[in-house]
């Protein structure tokens, strides 16, 4: 018996020779040397760019972009996808800007109605998937609708001021000089990273994403997985706007717009597939400070800002081409 | 009966989602209530979409309103659309922003026009101002725009036409777009951080206008950049009344338009040809505290 | 009918593959393997999992083009013609993945690729008359307007088959036909098999299992690890040679009945009164006992697969369950974990193994908390369990973290198994846990099985196999349109008691 | 031998009873029914609704969706998406606009142009899906950057307007007293209602949709009916962006913004599974008529434009929920 299993076992360990030990990590590896790669062009080319204060302005965009995109890795493994994303950030702004003024709830009030009602409603679009499978292409394309259309609606679109509180200076101002955005989008990273790899709901996104119906056999529980993960990107989303709006100083009803397209965009050119099944937290960040890099550079070189959408087209095709056909190198084609 | 839109009907079109299109839905309410005409009201956001625009007129039109107000989303674009208003028997109020000269002329029975040259003109003026107080004669500004649309182009270059003809070495160092206040917020630190040498802001929008100051705000440069702006809001007002970073806005009253709108469509109900074709709205300038004190008094609501 | 394909007296090699070779990114499938195929005859393709059967098919049938070596039909080279070259040169094939679009009508199915048209379009009537007579050709009724995913797998392959047969072939290649068929369906392939063998059809037979290779096949070639190794009559060779040819080795010992007493004095594990799913499962009960083994028998259709999803509360289901003698009034899915039910299914591509998660990972999921201390999974703990149950189980992989699709389709069956393992399950519910596995893999899962039962856990064992529950069980039920209509024990439990029960009318 | 098989064909044909045979048409049924209900209500509640002039401009309306829904409808139907219309019809009425004036193609040079361009950007966004396996969702986000960014950075997003011309005049009014976009529509849907019904093309997209490796198996050329597909919603956008342009007498680079929303939700309502392998092109008509009806009642209504988003978003995840429901009834659950 031996012999036949050394036989068939053969083939295995050739193929985790240098590829098979870095290859998932390859994606990883060559977005890093891209991000190191524009760090020097645009070091070079752009004046200011290598500023302290332009790279804590990177970052402080990287926040907005980031925090929610630390959700939408997780809905986007678990094999679904969340476009909600703008218009809940642009409506949490609102809620929170509202609740501390119009609705007297004071900040603390505001800030934890607008957290409460940010899982809410991504409890709910997560619910209609997991117990009544509308695609969640659908029921967050509702929620982007419902969410956009009543941010503009309850503030006819003008921006409704925060009160002055030392919590929203605090919040949208710095901590030891770095953004507390940032601070905020760093924390949270390590809290997602450490929920992806290290606990059993973590790993049941992977298994759901991989094989939903497997992993429902063997017993996970794939509805209550479900709707915490779109839970969570709503909660992200409220965290977004509360943080928005304490840097904006109002609840802007039309902020955000378009924000969906980054997060998912930093999502897929971290490497997460949107088969699901596959993807990194670490990838995202990268993804995300790519994005940010870029969105920075192109216009501290003053191009034009819609020809810089022309760019970010490509890019996102570019940089998910090359996953793409990393991951076709490196992993088993049994697999389309 | 009581069928919706039975005792009339006004179609009504914002170009996109500010706040001074609230004020002139809520003008045109005020009007039409203290007229008691009980008309309904169509309306539209176009979001900057002329393709939206001509389906809702062509709804509009076809449901018989009884007069159409709007602020085209574009001079030439929304041409096919106004006539065909025109030609369907519906007056055609135009407020904010029209057609074409020739065309509205044929198309349009009344214009409600805040001139954006002069707009622009006022606030250069303001900021003209300004710098000469502090001593400044050469001046580095940089504009938060709004150019996908065509009036804010038009205020640009009213505000550079009075800037240069008092500061001939003043200098526009930089031009992006930043219409509303998140994006304007993001475009501004980096400008920020490109000249550190800048001594203003020109917001050509509310969004734009916040925006800036929210920068110079967050990153500490209060006192050192200026914010020239355009369009009042509550903050706006708040941001005048401080005085630290806006020292001056210029705005169009979207109430007092709305009104007005309300009594040209009236009038032309009426029949009560009104003689002149552009009826002036109102520019207002703000440049003291006092001006942003008093603007929020007169506006509990906020609504512009 | 028969006047396109040649006469057996015209007998060539309908298919031959010449030192062909194939690899896919770091495996070998098939080196330098020949092959050759003769009008009229049914050539049985043997091997274990993983020997190159399904790649050489491929080759044959033009999905893939070899690396190196030549493959021609009927004397034509097929080079890289593909698909469409290889169904014009008369070749049908019927791969071992059910290759049908459920949406579909079984009509369309059956002309996928080849829809009948006229100069003003696609003629349906035509389709679903032409359908009708495909399927009366084979001996089947099927509407050919249902749409194939409402059939029954055992349908849906036979619609397959009747599809390879359409085009009037000159070759049939069927890999794996029957795995996911029961006796009855089992009877009308074969039957089909020798039929058009008679008319002068190439026919290549692959199939783990070795009573129907006997039944329906002249000669066998027996692969392994990627080459052809012999061919043999095979009425000449014995069981055990081939099965020695297959592994390389003999066979470490044939599989035997083992027979070991049950206590049924204590509460029963597991005892079930009167379940129903209508309108599938009607008034199910047994008890079932530690240590023991239950097999469950049928035909396709018979509702054992609904049996165990409601006991594992998959399924919404009426009646009495009562675990170790406790009543579980809410059977859900985690609940009944909870209770120490487990659950294998029956199509473990599909529902089995998360394809691209680790061995372990895959056995573990079953129970996070088996490996986590204080909420947090220990990447270590994972792949210590994983290398423990990879180990107790035999499973060949090179790493307890390689992704579970790169192993066969035996040692993935085995990885499902262990999964209940781990989380301590005391009732194993196993759907089919042998289909499409090969001779060695099987016989270790039966050990598995035996294992686990003398253990103290109970089992029941579903099998479309009637022949291997006689090696497995203490007790069979059969059951039919949803009813439980025999018991067997001990030395009752053969092979004619239950076919004859499962198939009685 | 014939009794199992008998026994076994038993329930079938049992299933296929009266939901059987009307199954499959039950969501049209409610659909149209949906319809009925919504012009007996408007009707009663809105003046002016039923009016002729009203109904032409309903039915001009829904051209705008309609044509490109046709080709998105079997794009959904093989299991792909396409997110890139509104942008791609922004795009082609650019170019038109363009080609016939500073480009000086003449009237038929630049609508050949534009056509050929469209069909030519949709065949690159295929092939790459095609060809690489880049998820069509991010090839076609990818055309929604680039071309949205064009259509603006090369107009400075001012209108180009268009010459005039009698083929621009016919193109932007009726025909017959009927709206050319509309006939336009008409006479599209009848093409693909053919195509997808009648011909080896269309059944390939539902073959590929229901089991992409199936419908290789059998020999079909699932590269080249995938790269089509798209190629031809990229067609479809740019007649319709060539209608547009007619209409507004102008290229716009803003114009048709969120289309493609509109268009996926007609196709989704319509009853096309996201997933992929079902849908009908009846379904999209009805799909269409009914997003466009309802966009018609609540401007007459009067709704608050912000607020008729939000009606929207509701209606368009409870049309899919009942569409979803209504499938897991009638179809069997081995399809997920
Ligand atoms: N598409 C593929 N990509 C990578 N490896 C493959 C692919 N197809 C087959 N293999 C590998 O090639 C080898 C031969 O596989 P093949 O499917 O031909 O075996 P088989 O004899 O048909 O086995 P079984 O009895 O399980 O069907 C195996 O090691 C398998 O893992
Ligand atoms: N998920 C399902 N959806 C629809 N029909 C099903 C499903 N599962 C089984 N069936 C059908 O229900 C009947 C009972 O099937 P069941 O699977 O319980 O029987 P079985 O004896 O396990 O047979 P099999 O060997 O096919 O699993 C059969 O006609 C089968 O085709
Ligand atoms: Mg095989
Ligand atoms: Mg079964």
């Amino acid at each position: 018996m031996t012999t036949t299993t050394h036989a068939h076992a053969g083939p295995a360990p050739a193929r985790r020779g240098f590829v098979g030990r870095y290859g998932r990590r390859l994606n990883e590896i060559g977005l890093l040397a891209a991000i190191v790669l524009l760090y020097i062009v645009l070091g070079a080319a752009a004046s200011g760019f290598l500023s302290l204060d332009n790279q804590l302005g990177v970052l402080r965009n990287a926040a907005t972009i980031g925090i929610a995109a630390w959700g939408v890795t997780l809905v986007i493994v678990s094999g679904d996808i969340d476009i909600s994303i703008g218009p809940a950030v642009a409506f949490a702004s609102v809620l929170v800007a509202k609740g501390a003024t119009e609705w007297n709830l004071g900040v603390a009030g505001a800030v934890v109605l607008t957290l409460v009602l940010g899982f809410g409603w991504g409890a709910l679009a997560g619910w209609l998937r997991a117990r009544f499978n509308v695609p969640s292409f659908i029921t967050t394309l509702g929620l982007w609708s419902v969410l956009g259309g009543l941010a503009l609606y309850m503030t006819d679109a003008l921006p409704v001021p925060l009160p002055q509180s030392p919590v929203f200076d605090f919040l949208g101002g710095s901590f030891l000089g770095i953004p507390t955005s940032a601070l905020v989008m760093l924390v949270l990273f390590a809290v997602f990273a450490y929920l992806a790899r290290y606990t059993a709901y973590g790993r049941s996104v992977y298994a759901i994403g991989g094989n939903a119906a497997a992993a429902r056999l063997a017993g996970l529980n794939v509805t209550r997985v479900r709707v915490l993960l779109f839970a969570t990107t709503g909660l992200l989303a409220a965290i977004t706007g509360v943080l928005l709006a304490a840097r904006l100083g109002s609840g802007n009803g039309g902020a955000a717009a378009g924000l969906e397209f980054d997060v998912i965009a930093a999502v897929v050119i971290g490497g997460t597939a949107l088969a699901g099944g596959r993807g990194s937290l670490l990838g995202t960040f990268l993804g995300v400070v790519f994005i940010s890099v870029i969105a920075n550079g192109l216009v501290l070189l003053g191009v034009n800002p819609f020809f810089q959408d022309v760019v970010r087209g490509f890019i996102i095709v570019a940089a998910v081409l090359v996953n793409v056909v990393i991951n076709r190198r490196t992993t088993g084609d049994r697999i389309a | 009966g009581g069928r919706l839109g039975e005792n009339g009907r006004v179609g009504v079109v914002y170009m996109d989602a500010q706040g001074f299109y609230a004020g002139v839905r809520d003008g045109m309410r005020d009007h039409s209530q203290s007229s008691g005409d009980g008309l309904q009201l169509l309306e539209l956001n176009a979001q900057g979409d002329a393709s939206e625009e001509s389906s809702f007129v062509d709804v509009a039109s076809s449901a018989d309103v009884d007069a159409l107000v709007l602020s085209p989303v574009s001079a030439t674009a929304s041409i096919p659309a106004v006539r065909l208003a025109h030609e369907s028997g519906v007056p055609v109020v135009c407020y904010n922003t029209c057609i074409e000269d020739e065309a509205a002329r044929k198309y349009v029975t009344s214009y409600i026009l805040g001139d954006p040259h002069e707009f622009g003109h006022l606030l250069g003026d303001a900021a003209a101002d300004h710098f000469e107080s502090e001593g400044v004669t050469d001046p580095k500004i940089a504009v938060l725009n709004c150019e996908f649309v065509e009036v804010c182009v038009n205020r640009r270059e009213g505000f550079e036409n009075a800037l240069f003809d008092r500061l001939p070495d003043a200098e526009i160092v930089a031009n992006q777009q930043g219409s509303t206040i998140d994006e304007a917020v993001r475009v501004g630190e980096r400008v920020l951080t490109a000249h550190p040498d800048l001594d203003a802001f020109y917001g050509e929008a509310g969004g734009a206008t916040m925006g800036a100051v929210r920068t110079v705000k967050t990153s500490g440069r209060t006192g050192d950049v200026v914010v020239f702006g355009s369009d009042m809001s509550t903050d706006a007002a708040r941001a005048l009344d401080d005085h630290t970073i806006l020292k001056a806005d210029v705005d169009i009253s979207g109430l007092a338009v709305g009104r007005m709108a309300g009594e040209t469509v009236e009038d032309i109900l009426a029949g009560e040809g009104s003689g002149e074709f552009i009826t002036d709205a109102p520019i207002d300038l703000y440049t003291t505290p006092e001006d942003g004190a008093r603007w929020l008094e007169e506006h509990p609501d906020g609504i512009p | 009918m028969t006047d396109e394909t040649p006469s057996p007296a015209s007998a060539g090699a309908v298919a031959t593959a010449r030192a062909v070779t194939k690899s896919y990114p770091g495996v070998r499938a098939l080196h330098g393997a020949d092959f050759e195929v003769r009008a009229g005859e049914v050539r049985a393709l043997l091997g274990r999992n993983g020997a190159g059967k399904s790649t050489l098919i491929r080759l044959l049938c033009g999905v893939e083009t070899p690396d190196d070596g030549t493959v021609e039909i009927g004397g034509e080279p097929l080079a890289a013609g593909g698909v469409r070259r290889a169904t014009e040169l008369g070749v049908g094939t019927v791969h071992q993945e059910l290759s049908l679009v459920p949406q579909m009508s079984a009509a369309e199915n059956l002309y996928l690729g080849a829809w009948p048209g006229t100069a003003r379009g696609i003629d349906h009537a035509a389709m679903r008359a032409g359908a009708r007579e495909a399927f009366a050709d084979l001996g089947v009724t099927i509407d050919p307007d249902t749409p194939i995913g409402e059939l029954p797998l055992a349908q849906q392959q036979l619609v397959e088959i009747a599809r390879a047969l359409r085009s009037r072939p000159r070759l049939l290649i069927l890999d794996e036909p029957t795995s996911a068929l029961a006796a009855g369906e089992t009877d009308i392939v074969l039957a089909a098999v020798t039929r058009v063998a008679e008319r002068g059809v190439g026919v290549v037979y692959v199939s783990h299992r070795l009573d129907e290779i006997r039944r329906v096949s002249d000669t066998v070639t027996v692969m392994r690890d990627g080459a052809v190794v012999e061919t043999a009559p095979v009425r000449g060779a014995t069981t055990a040679h081939i099965v020695s040819l297959m592994l390389g080795h003999e066979q470490d010992r044939a599989v035997q009945r083992t027979d070991n007493a049950v206590d049924r004095s204590g509460t029963p594990l597991l005892s079930v009164r009167d379940l129903s799913v209508p309108p599938k499962v009607e008034s199910v009960s047994f008890e079932l006992y530690p240590g023991e083994v239950l097999g469950l028998a049928g035909l396709m259709g018979a509702g054992r697969t609904e049996v165990l999803r409601a006991l594992a509360g998959f399924t919404p289901a009426d009646g009495a369950v009562a675990i170790a003698g406790t009543p579980v009034a809410r059977r859900t899915p985690g609940a009944m974990k909870n209770l120490g039910v487990g659950i294998t299914p029956e199509d473990r591509k599909s529902e089995g193994v998360v394809p691209l998660l680790g061995v372990s990972e895959n056995m573990v999921m079953s129970w996070f908390g088996g490996a986590s201390r204080a909420g947090t999974v220990l990447p270590s703990r994972v792949s210590a369990l994983g290398r423990d149950l990879v180990d107790r189980f035999s499973i060949k992989t090179a790493r307890s973290d390689t992704p579970i699709v790169n192993l066969s389709g035996g040692n993935q069956q085995k990885a499902v198994i262990g999964r209940w393992l781990h989380a301590q399950s005391r009732i194993l519910l196993l759907d089919e846990p042998t289909r499409g596995v090969d001779v060695e893999a099987k016989a270790q899962i039966y050990r598995i099985v035996r294992d686990l039962a003398d253990g103290g856990a109970a089992v029941v064992f579903v099998s479309s196999e009637l022949e291997e529950l006689p090696l497995v069980c203490d007790r069979v039920l059969s059951l039919r349109a949803g009813r439980i209509d025999g018991e067997f024990t001990g030395d009752d439990i053969t092979l004619d008691t239950i076919m004859a029960a499962a198939m009685a009318v």
